[in-house]
């Protein structure tokens, strides 16, 4: 088998922003909707970042460099279909829908950015490695069974790829035709280990043999790649054809989370070489050269971005604390006997302000 | 009303449940064609289709973490384990996932699920298979564990399991699956969640059990009656959450308590009920609540299995024992 | 990919006991023999299972139909290569030197059962479904480390394939280069499961492909294509190749145990048609063909069997039974205080003739 | 001697056993290069290579179920799990494998592994990194269960695990990695397994702690000092087996008794503690053993972290409530 001659990358666009591909099916207008939104996310990211650094956010992980496979997989998505991400998809929730101020209020420890709106089709992020890609097989067995048209996406890193509710997941999907679209986000790294330590083989797509499923690889930092791929891909999965692996390569820019520190383990010339590509820069020197967009729509964007993340920053500064006591309301739907006992001697501790720190 | 075992009463607890209700449905290894090792659920293929009666590949924790998925979807799934033993493999999908949806989505999502296993010792099963493992999900917020002792429980449990919002497990003793048979309503009840029952009322010593272990309490309260001990059997059916007020009014009452079950000793479910018992009813207390328990072993082969599990006599003799006391 | 060009089932003699293939590497003498242990092993297994069916014994999981695969296997392998099975593996670790009388005390409960002679490199039988495959990856990698020239080979059903521990094994060997050959015995059924439920893919070899590693199949019935291929498929692991799956396809003769009914989910015609190709009456049929053995050796052979059987019955059933106290004896190294306060209890309660029902 | 954080003397301890045995390595998620997130293995793939210092596939089963191989095989793994709450995803390579492979064996077999995890909160993690589950453990017999609460202690203990020849699990309270420097000995030294340490010595109450409250029970000693209650602080050190004489020796002296812990209060070992102490203590209790724990909830995100908590606040009212009792 030669995975690099069965699992080609598709590519519309190269790293210096040149056509390489058919770009059909992607508008000029939704390019250019796209472009603010990479910008945007790329803005809160960074913005997050330093928010952390200054101390008022707890731990963040960035998802700069992974805005293009995120972006552009939901894009590709009907309202109602499922999405099932980790700590680091808050670009797919956010374009979904999420409120930007979100994943502020998640590194801020605030509870609510567990609860996401009614209106967005999605879960709360996944922390556990690999756990949400079982749920979204449920999910979309779930749609199949009640003749709901929806599919179910999940969104894993290559590190979820070595666990064993990758493997169950994605049999038991086989098995059941279950509509999911497994989009793994090959980002090179879980933390500071190398993709080529994770795995002995050359792809994540290739795994799609051993289950039959439909595999493919994409460019995961061109977001009409990404979106051109994934709008096929469910179309066959809504269509009954069982579900599929999309291995969207991509590079993570950064540090894992902000409690990490890339340079004890990553050279640098690797990243000076594998960032080139990333998908904003990318897609902006593909807007100018194609004469979609000129300097002053990108300043204005910028300039738009800089205020929508503001917004954000100042909403999720101003967000009302929440009770602590909420910590009793959603273990079950109704308060149990022992739980009404705690959350009194809770209530009355924390009145008689205890619970600060000694 | 006609007499049946415990599996019989759960599997038309199984039947009404998904009759009543399209949105349930079972999954597991082995539980269509075959209906289940133990036949639990024995004609549900049949009766209600592949679609809602499923077999799965070999991966507990693929049952368990689609099923979280099926209920978020809409479903309400019962999943079976075929044997308590094997919920090793699941336990990220319960202790993370299951029961935490709720709490991590702040109330937008819930997990209605149940999951089902065979659980004790008594039948002469291989290793793993027997073991009793219940403490661990009782250290589980947002889940809930049950267990029956009788079918009329069983049957009534389990209707109110798959009505629970919340996931619940959902053990079965099975060595009382096919121990005596009890009149059963053909027709739908339910038996509250949360509620211990008394199986014996008595006076002297409380003895605090659950599931396989009630009938062994019933006859050693019926050996210490005649040795003029009067025992109350306290049948806790639900372990998780505890139904504390009952344990403790019938502790006041009596002055003395035996909790028994067949789990390893240490860190059994055991601890926490004398725990909460000398809490909560100290001065009441006559003597040291007593554990009547399996040793802190692994689960014996066959040829030991029955001096390793608590039994009637060693009941007795802990009973006698916090009686002199 | 056409999985059944990719991995055709490699076969030396086809059902009806007909030369198909080359026969180079196995001598009439190591045929002999392995016909001898053959109808040794399929005669113990019948009558553990009438054993048990006179309540001498507790529950039996038979292995007729898998004799090929598992004595063919160890046949292959040096005497210090490690093997790691699972309840169903009694005629690998049988033919690799274990008494026939163990897996007999085994159902009868006898604790002793799981310790393996020294003799035998191999693991006590394992009852949670795929956990010995890791197992057999960190002993083959505990080999390595030590410059030891030993190979591990663990045996599994196409059951436990679906489980994530064959996933996590599959891939962490194959990143270690773990000198590990994972047997994957493809008996078509998982108790009531056929391998068309359990997965979706024609075949288990193909799983290879996802961890780009070697994979093979081979006809399990077929002891010399099974012999032939593990011999080669050893010296290339033991070369430092990296890890190797192999998928013997065969059938479950019988029940999954003495406590399963295959008729309640199993269609007799094919009952019928995959028991035609077993083992045992396939190699008898080659030999006579071949003029390799004759009548009367055959009925030597069964006389020989039958008597050796008997021999294991007999220890078996006289064999001291272990005191029950043992229970305490091998949980720690050195018995544990709140052990040893235990033990004393059990004791007197034992001495007190304690301990019967009720 | 210099003065070290508890992950030094963590770290020195993994050195020190590499050095000294060649056949101790360690295996996990980032502990080579990156020397493990928290810095523990900082330094031995330098020094000892990457045959003895490996970074693993993002696979907890695989990393126990191998280490486990490993051990079997000859090799000293110490393998780690990244944070505690992520332990569940090879629950059965523990529960089921490395605790029974030498009852399964009958001795044939051992399994000298020594797991470590980091665990507690006080550090603002996100969801599951803080979760306490060291109950679990403690009820699987063939396991023993170990936490420090000193850099001393830390690498004594861990010395100690890595010589024994049955699993230890060894977790280690991330919130006390850095909390403080004492002075350590460079060379080899053990504090030997199954004992507890009097952390402080007192008459009127004993505080059963572990880990991460070990420096809150003292500081509630303290305070409740200077109410003129004298406080003894138990630090068991070793969880299982537990050292029950230490303890009861202890409430003997006291007549009474609080335990602390931050994991959740239903099924915690702190029931263990409790019902262990009623039982062989009962005459000398002057009021119930009381628990003060984790609410019976998913641990919080971070901003109710130090509500949920227990503290010495929270501790003091506990051990004046059983004073005044
Ligand atoms: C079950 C589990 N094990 C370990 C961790 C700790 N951890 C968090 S992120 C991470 C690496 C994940 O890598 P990858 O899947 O590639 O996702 P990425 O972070 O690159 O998006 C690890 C080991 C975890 N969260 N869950
Ligand atoms: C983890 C686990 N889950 C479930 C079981 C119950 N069980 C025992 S054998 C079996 C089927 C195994 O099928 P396969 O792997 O094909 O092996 P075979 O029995 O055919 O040899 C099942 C489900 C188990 N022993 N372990
Ligand atoms: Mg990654
Ligand atoms: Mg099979």
């Amino acid at each position: 088998m030669k995975p690099d001659k069965e699992f080609p990358i598709r590519r519309v666009i190269d790293e210096d922003g040149q056509l390489v591909g058919d770009r059909s099916g992607v508008t000029d207008d939704e390019l250019k909707e796209f472009y603010r939104w990479l910008v945007t996310l790329r803005t809160l990211d960074q913005r997050a970042w330093n928010l952390q650094r200054q101390g008022r956010i707890g731990t963040y992980p960035p998802f700069s460099g992974q805005e293009a496979t995120q972006v552009g997989v939901v894009a590709a998505l009907d309202r109602m279909d499922w999405i099932c991400g980790s700590y680091r998809d808050w670009a797919a929730l956010a374009y979904a829908g999420v409120p930007l101020y979100y994943p502020l209020l998640n590194s801020m420890g605030h509870p609510v950015s567990g609860n996401i709106p009614d209106s967005v089709q999605a879960l709360p992020v996944q922390v556990v490695i690999a756990a949400q890609i079982l749920h979204a097989v449920g999910l979309a067995w779930s749609a199949k069974l009640q003749g709901q048209d929806r599919v179910a996406v999940t969104f894993f890193g290559d590190g979820a790829t070595s666990q064993g509710d990758f493997h169950e997941a994605l049999n038991l999907a086989s098995v059941m035709k279950a509509p999911v679209i497994f989009v793994a986000q090959n980002n090179q790294w879980a933390i500071s280990v190398p993709i080529s330590r994770q795995m002995n083989s050359q792809t994540i797509a290739q795994r799609s043999l051993a289950y039959n499923i439909e595999g493919v690889r994409v460019d995961g930092n061109d977001i009409i790649a990404v979106f051109q791929t994934l709008k096929e891909v469910a179309a066959r999965v809504r269509a009954g054809k069982g579900p599929a692996l999309v291995e969207a390569v991509t590079y993570r820019l950064g540090a894992h989370t902000t409690a990490d520190d890339p340079t004890r383990y990553r050279p640098s010339d690797e990243e000076a070489r594998l960032s080139h590509g990333e998908p904003v820069a990318r897609l902006k020197r593909y807007l100018l050269g194609a004469g979609i967009l000129g300097e002053e729509d990108f300043q204005r964007i910028d300039d738009e971005a800089k205020a929508t993340v503001d917004e954000a920053v100042k909403t999720a500064e101003s967000y009302p604390k929440s009770a602590s006591e909420t910590v009793f309301d959603h273990v079950y739907q109704d308060l149990t006997e022992p739980l009404k006992q705690q959350r009194a001697a809770f209530r009355q501790r924390v009145a008689e302000g205890g619970g600060q720190r000694g | 009303m006609a007499k049946v075992t415990m599996i019989q009463a759960i599997n038309q607890a199984l039947g009404l449940a998904m009759e009543r209700d399209p949105k349930v449905m079972v999954l597991g290894e082995d539980v269509g064609k075959n209906g289940g090792v133990f036949r639990a659920t024995e004609g549900l293929l049949d009766r209600f289709g592949e679609a809602r009666v499923v077999d799965t590949p070999l991966a507990e924790s693929a049952i368990v973490g689609s099923a979280v998925g099926l209920a978020m979807g809409g479903m309400r799934p019962v999943a079976e384990i075929q044997f308590f033993g094997f919920i090793y493999e699941t336990m990220d999908q319960i202790g993370t996932q299951a029961s935490r949806m709720r709490f991590r989505s702040q109330g937008r999502f819930h997990v209605p699920l149940v999951i089902r296993a065979p659980f004790g010792g008594g039948v002469r099963t291989p290793e793993i298979h027997s073991d009793s493992l219940e403490a661990f999900f009782c250290h589980m917020p947002g889940l809930k564990v049950v267990t029956p002792s009788t079918p009329y429980d069983a049957k009534g449990l389990l209707l109110s399991a798959i009505q629970d919002p919340d996931p619940v497990l959902f053990i079965e003793p099975m060595r009382l699956y096919r121990a005596f048979r009890e009149e059963v309503p053909e027709d739908w009840y339910e038996v509250p969640l949360g509620h211990a029952r008394i199986a014996k009322s008595g006076d002297d010593v409380t003895v605090v059990a659950w599931g396989p272990m009630v009938p062994v309490a019933e006859a050693a309260a019926e050996k210490a009656g005649q040795e003029g001990i009067s025992v109350e059997v306290l049948d806790l059916r639900t372990l998780s959450p505890i139904d504390t007020q009952a344990i403790i009014a019938s502790v006041q009452k009596t002055g003395r308590a035996v909790v028994v079950h067949e789990a390893v000793r240490t860190g059994g479910f055991g601890a926490e009920v004398a725990a909460l018992i000398q809490e909560h009813a100290f001065l009441s207390l006559e003597a040291p609540v007593l554990r009547v328990t399996g040793y802190d072993t692994p689960f014996p082969v066959p040829s030991i299995e029955d001096l390793w599990l608590p039994d009637a006599g060693r009941l007795l003799e802990a009973i006698t024992t916090v009686v002199r006391y």
